[in-house]
C-alpha cells in the first residue's frame, strides 16, 4: 500500500521527536488556521510559513523528498478545486515579483495561493505525523480531552489497519492469480462481495480473539494506560518560539508583504 | 495442596453444533510442563480456552483450587495466563510496551511497579529495546516472543500456550524452547508439533475428537508409534532415533 | 468527499469543529453507558476493515479504466447500530486525516459530519425504516441499497454547502453541487452494490451478523431521529436559501467585482444583505479577519509606485525564506555530519 | 525447449525501503520439483511472488520462454498458478465449490468442463465431499488442501507453493507430500520445513537475507550442517539419520 509506512519516520530520535506531543498538536492547530486566514491571492508570504514545517522536517530528520510525494498522493481533490479559478475568476491583475513584471488574472492568483497552502499546511501536517509516534499523539489528544472512546478506537484502527491491509493485498492477489479471463461486472461484483465478505467474517474472528486476550489480562471494562507524558522546559521554548514565529509574520511581516 | 489444573466431565458444543470436547478429565500439578498434542481439530485449542473460562460448557474447571465460574472469573484469570494462537490477536495495543502493561495494569500495579514488569518481562524475551515499537513493525518471531512477555509480565501461575512454535524458522524454534525451559511456572503447550512436545514437556497429553485418548509419560505415549499414527501424529525424533 | 483546510473559513471550521467535536462526545457518553467491553475489539477492526475494504476494487462496466470501491459506512450503521457506526467511522476519519493527510486538520469537523456522522444516522434511519418487522433478504437489500445512495448524497450535499458559508468558491455554487450530486450518485451506487453483495455474501456463511444485529443494541428513537432529521433539513434549507438569495441570477456567483465588465452587476457584494451577515459575522467573530477577501486593491491593477513596492517586498519575503531554508538545511546537515563522525 | 522458470539478476525493494530481494539467478527446467529454503524473512514469498508477476523489480523474468512483463501477464498466470502463505487469503468466495469454479470459469471453460475441473481438484484433496461446505467452516489442514484445489483446477504447467505444510499435522502433512509426489507439474516450493524440502524435492535452493546461498543437489546442501545451521536452518531427519 502506497501509504502505509507514512509514520516510519516517527520512530527515529531527534529534538523534534522528543518535543510533548501535545504542544506540537497544538502549534500545528494554530499553524494551520493562521495559513489557512491569510489573504487569498498573497503566495509570496506563504514561502516564509513554509520555513516553520520546512524546519522541523530537516530537524525531524525527514527527507524532503518524501514530504514532497507524499503531498502529491493526497492532492487531486484539491487540484481540481484550484484549477476552477482560473476559468471562473478572470479579473485582470497585474503582478511584480521583484524585477519581473506580468499580466495575469485573479483566479490564477487564488489558485496558485490556495495550492499554496494546501502544500503548506499539509506540510504542517505531516511535520507533525513523522515526528511523533502515533501512540503519544493518541496519549495527548486524550489529555487534551478527546473522549477515551474514540482514542482506544484509534489506537485499535491504528494497529489493525495494517494488518488488514495486507490481507485485503493478499486476497487481491489470490483474484488476479485466478482472474485470467474478462468476468462481467455480475460476476466482478458478486467476487468482490465475497472478498469483502471473507475479510469481514476474519475480522469478527479476530476481533473475538483480541476480546479473549484482552481478558485474559485482566480486562474489565476500564481502560488503563500509563501517562508517559509530561511536559518539559525544551516544551515551552518549542511553544514560545513557534508562537513567535506565527504571529509574528501574521501581524509584522504579512502587511509588508502585502 | 490442589492441582494447579483440575478438569472434570467437561464437555462443550459450538453454538453451531460441532462437539468439539467431550467428557474431559485432567489433573496438572504445579510447575509441571504438559504438552497437550493432537491432530487438527482435535479440540486442543478449544480446551485451552475451557481453562481460562473462555467458554462454559458442562462439567467443571478448577485452576489453582479455584473453581471457574463467573465469581471467580477475575481471580481465575490472575491465576492463569493464556497466550493465543495468533500472536496479531495477542498483540493489540499500539506499542509493545503499552500491549505489555495493559496486564499489570488491570491488575491494578502502581505505575513504577509497572515499569518494572515490562522491563522485566521484555529483557527474557530479548525485546527490551524495542518496547517503544509498533507490534506491527516486529517480525514473525519477534511478534511471537512479544505474545509470550504479555503473559510473562502478569506472573501468573500457570501459563497456557497455543501453538507456540507456528510459522517458525529452526533457529527461533531453538529459541523459543531455551525460553520455555526456562520458565519455572505450570505450562501447558498445545502443538502439532512433535519435536517441541518431546523437547519441553515432562508430561504429554494425546487429544484427538474432543477426547483425551492417552495422557502420561512423554517417552512412552510418544515412541508408541502406532498410538501416535492412529491419531495422525508421528514419533518424533528424539524418540525415534532411540529406538 | 474529503473537504480540505482550505475550502474553509476560519468561522465555518471552528463551527464545525464544535458540531462534530459535540456530537462525537454526546454519543460516546450516551453509548458508554449500554457499551460492554466486548464490543471494544470488535469495533475497532471493523474500523480497520473499512480500511481494508476500500482496496478491495472492481471493474466498473460503463467506464473501463475505473473502478469502485466501498465506503462503509452504512455497512457498519447496519451492523453496529447508528451510535456505534458513527463512532467507528469518525475514527476512521481522523485516521485519514491524521495519519494519511486525506482531508486536513481544520476540516476535520466537516469530514466527521460529512462522512461520518451524517451518512451513518441517515443510513440507518432508512435501512430500519425500510426493513421493519421481519428481516427478509429482499427488503435488507432494497434497504441497503436506498439508504447507502441517501446517506452519501447527503454527506455530499454538505461540501458545497460548507465551501460556499466559508466564501472561498470560485466554482458557481449550482454548479459544484451538481458536480458533487452527480459523482456521489455514482459513489453511492457502488457503495449501495458492494454493501448489498457483502450482506448476500454474510447472509451466506454467517446469517446471525445478518439478522441478529439487525434490530441494533442501542435503540434508536424514532422521535429523536426526526427531530435530528428536521435540524439537519433546517440548517441546510437555511444555508441553501442565504446562499441562494446571494446569487442574483441563480447561476452566475462570483466574489470578485469585474472591473473589465463595468455593468456587470456585481454577484455579491458587501450590500447584500445575507452575505454581508456572514461577512460581518466573520469579521466580528473570527480571530483574524480576512480582510482581504473582497479587498478592490487587489483585484484592480496595481499603481506604478505600488506595483513596484509590491513587487519588491514580495521577491525579498520569498528570497529570504529560501535562503533560511538552505541555512536550515545545512546547519542540520552540518550537525548530522558531525555526529556520525563522533559515532 | 525453453526453461520453466528464468530469473536473470532480478533484485526487488519493498516501498518501505527492505531490499528483499538483490539480485537473483534462477533457472528452472520443466517438471522439476525445487524446494526453496531459508530462515524467516530470507525472501521465499518475495521470490514466488516475483514469479507470478505480482511484484515487478530490476532484472528479467521469464515464465516458460515468456518474459513477464505487462503486456505477457495474463497469459503468464496461465501458465504458472500460485498459492499463497495463508490460505484464508486464497478462499474468497462463499462456498468451497464456488471457490474453486472461479479459476476455471475465468479460463473460459463450458459449465460442464468446470465442473469436471472442479470434482477432480476436489477429489485430489480428499475434499469431495465438503464442495458445498463455507471455507471458513473447514479446519486449518482442509483449508490447506482446498487453497491449493483452487491451483490444481485451473492445470496451471508450473505451480509455486508457500509454506504449504504450515499448521498442518503430521497426517495431513504425510498426505500433503504423497499429494506433491503425485503431481507431474513443475513445482516450486517456499518452506522453513526442512522435512518437507528433503523427501519432495529433487533440487534445493537455499536463500537467506535476499539472496540465492546455494543451489543444487538436495543431498549435498541439505546435509551440510555448517552450512544449514549458518543461515538459521537444520539438517533434515532424512540426511542426519543417514550420516
Ligand atoms: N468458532 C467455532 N465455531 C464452530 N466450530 C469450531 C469453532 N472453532 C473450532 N471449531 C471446531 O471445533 C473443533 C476443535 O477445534 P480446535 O480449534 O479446538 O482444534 P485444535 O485441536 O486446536 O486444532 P488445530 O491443530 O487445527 O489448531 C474442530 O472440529 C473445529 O472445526
Ligand atoms: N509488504 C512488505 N513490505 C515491506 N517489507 C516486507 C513486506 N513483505 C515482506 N517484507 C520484508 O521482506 C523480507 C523478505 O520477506 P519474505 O516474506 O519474502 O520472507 P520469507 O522468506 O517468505 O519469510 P517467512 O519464512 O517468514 O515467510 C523480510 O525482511 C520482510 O520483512
Ligand atoms: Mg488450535
Ligand atoms: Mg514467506
Amino acid at each position: 500500500m502506497h501509504h502505509a509506512y507514512i509514520d516510519k519516520f516517527a520512530y527515529q530520535d531527534s529534538p523534534v521527536h522528543r518535543l510533548d506531543s501535545r504542544v506540537k498538536f497544538l502549534v500545528v492547530l494554530v499553524f494551520t488556521a493562521v495559513v489557512i486566514s491569510l489573504p487569498r491571492t498573497s503566495v509570496s508570504i506563504l514561502f516564509c510559513f513554509a520555513v516553520g514545517p520546512f524546519a522541523i522536517l530537516v530537524l525531524g530528520k525527514v527527507p524532503l523528498r518524501f514530504a514532497f510525494k507524499h503531498i502529491l498522493l493526497v492532492s487531486p481533490f484539491i487540484l481540481v478545486l484550484a484549477l476552477t479559478f482560473p476559468f471562473y475568476d478572470r479579473t485582470p491583475v497585474t503582478v511584480a515579483f521583484g524585477p519581473l513584471v506580468w499580466d495575469t488574472t485573479l483566479g490564477w492568483m487564488r489558485c496558485f495561493t490556495i495550492l499554496g497552502k494546501f502544500v503548506v499546511t499539509v506540510l504542517a501536517l505531516i511535520a507533525l505525523v513523522s515526528t511523533t509516534r502515533f501512540s503519544d499523539l493518541l496519549a495527548g489528544l486524550q489529555r487534551l480531552g478527546v473522549p477515551s472512546l474514540l482514542v482506544i478506537q484509534l489506537g485499535f484502527l491504528y494497529r489493525y489497519i495494517f494488518v488488514l491491509i495486507d490481507s485485503a493485498h493478499h486476497i487481491l492477489r489470490a483474484r488476479a492469480a485466478r482472474a485470467i479471463g474478462k468476468p462481467g461486472f455480475n460476476t466482478e461484483l458478486k467476487v468482490a462481495g465475497g472478498m469483502l465478505g471473507s475479510l469481514f467474517v476474519r475480522s469478527l474472528d479476530t476481533a473475538e480473539h483480541i476480546n479473549v486476550a484482552m481478558h485474559a489480562r485482566g480486562f474489565d471494562g476500564n481502560w488503563r494506560t500509563i501517562n508517559k507524558l509530561q511536559i518539559r522546559s525544551a516544551d515551552y521554548l518549542f511553544a514560545l518560539v513557534a508562537a513567535a514565529f506565527i504571529f509574528g509574520l501574521y501581524f509584522f511581516v504579512r502587511p509588508v508583504l502585502q | 495442596m490442589s492441582n494447579a489444573i483440575e478438569i472434570q466431565n467437561f464437555s462443550y458444543r459450538y453454538p453451531d453444533g460441532t462437539s468439539a470436547l467431550s467428557d474431559i478429565n485432567l489433573a496438572v500439578e504445579h510447575g509441571l510442563r504438559v504438552a497437550l498434542i493432537g491432530p487438527n481439530g482435535a479440540g486442543k485449542s478449544t480446551l485451552l480456552l475451557a481453562m481460562a473460562g473462555f467458554i462454559k460448557g458442562a462439567g467443571k474447571v478448577s485452576i489453582d483450587g479455584l473453581e471457574v465460574n463467573r465469581k471467580n472469573l477475575k481471580e481465575v484469570r490472575r491465576r492463569i495466563g493464556c497466550c493465543l494462537e495468533n500472536p496479531d490477536d495477542q498483540l493489540f495495543m499500539p506499542t509493545l510496551f503499552d500491549d505489555i502493561a495493559f496486564g499489570p495494569l488491570n491488575l491494578g500495579l502502581s505505575p513504577e511497579q509497572v515499569r518494572g514488569c515490562v522491563a522485566e518481562a521484555l529483557a527474557t524475551v530479548g525485546l527490551a529495546e524495542m518496547a517503544e515499537k509498533a507490534p506491527h513493525h516486529l517480525s514473525a518471531g519477534q511478534k511471537r516472543g512479544a505474545a509470550v512477555a504479555t503473559i510473562l509480565a502478569m506472573s501468573p501461575k500457570i501459563i497456557t500456550l497455543d501453538e507456540p512454535d507456528g510459522s517458525l524458522d529452526p533457529r527461533h524454534r531453538k529459541n523459543l524452547v531455551r525460553l520455555l525451559a526456562g520458565l519455572s511456572q505450570t505450562l501447558v503447550i498445545a502443538t502439532c508439533n512433535m519435536n517441541l512436545a518431546a523437547v519441553v514437556a515432562d508430561r504429554v497429553v494425546l487429544m484427538d475428537s474432543g477426547m483425551i485418548i492417552a495422557d502420561g509419560d512423554v517417552q512412552k505415549i510418544m515412541s508408541d508409534s502406532k498410538l501416535m499414527a492412529e491419531h495422525g501424529l508421528e514419533v518424533p525424533q528424539k524418540f525415534s532415533d532411540s529406538n | 468527499m474529503h473537504m480540505a483546510n482550505e475550502l474553509l473559513s476560519i468561522p465555518v471550521a471552528a463551527g464545525t469543529l464544535a458540531i462534530a467535536a459535540g456530537g462525537l462526545g454526546f454519543i460516546c457518553r450516551k453509548v458508554r453507558e449500554v457499551l460492554t467491553g466486548d464490543k471494544l475489539p470488535l469495533m475497532g477492526i471493523l474500523g480497520a476493515f473499512v480500511f481494508a475494504g476500500q482496496m478491495v476494487n472492481f471493474q466498473l462496466p460503463a467506464m473501463p479504466g475505473t473502478s469502485g470501491h466501498m465506503v462503509g459506512a452504512v455497512l457498519l450503521a447496519i451492523i453496529l447500530g447508528p451510535h456505534l457506526g458513527a463512532i467507528v467511522i469518525s475514527s476512521v476519519v481522523i485516521i485519514q486525516c491524521l495519519i494519511f493527510q486525506d482531508g486536513g486538520l481544520l476540516a476535520l469537523g466537516c469530514n466527521v459530519i460529512n462522512m461520518a456522522l451524517v451518512p451513518s444516522y441517515v443510513g440507518y434511519f432508512l435501512y430500519r425504516t425500510v426493513t421493519a418487522g421481519r428481516f427478509s433478504p429482499v427488503r435488507a437489500y432494497v434497504g441497503a441499497m436506498l439508504a447507502s445512495i441517501i446517506a452519501i448524497e447527503a454527506g455530499a450535499v454538505l461540501v458545497p454547502v460548507q465551501a460556499a458559508l466559508s466564501g472561498v468558491l470560485a466554482v458557481p455554487f449550482s454548479t459544484f453541487l451538481i458536480t458533487m450530486l452527480g459523482v456521489h450518485a455514482l459513489v453511492g451506487l457502488m457503495e449501495g452494490l458492494i454493501t448489498v453483495a457483502v450482506l448476500a455474501y454474510l447472509q451466506q456463511v454467517r446469517p446471525d451478523v445478518v439478522t441478529d444485529t439487525l434490530p441494533g443494541r442501542v435503540r434508536l428513537s424514532r422521535k429523536s431521529v426526526l427531530v435530528t432529521l428536521l435540524i439537519f433539513t433546517v440548517v441546510i434549507g437555511a444555508g441553501l436559501s442565504l446562499l441562494a438569495s446571494g446569487m442574483p441570477d441563480g447561476l452566475e456567483w462570483s466574489y470578485a467585482e469585474r472591473p473589465d465588465e463595468p455593468d456587470f452587476p456585481p454577484a455579491v457584494s458587501n450590500e447584500d444583505s445575507a452575505i454581508a451577515a456572514v461577512d460581518e459575522f466573520q469579521e466580528k467573530y473570527s480571530p483574524m479577519p480576512d480582510y482581504s477577501r473582497r479587498s478592490s486593491k487587489l483585484g484592480e491593477p496595481a499603481g506604478e509606485g505600488m506595483e513596484a513596492h509590491v513587487g519588491w517586498t514580495s521577491f525579498a519575503g520569498v528570497v529570504g525564506s529560501a535562503v533560511t531554508m538552505v541555512v536550515i538545511w545545512l546547519v542540520a546537515w552540518l550537525l548530522r555530519k558531525k555526529q556520525a563522525r563522533t559515532a
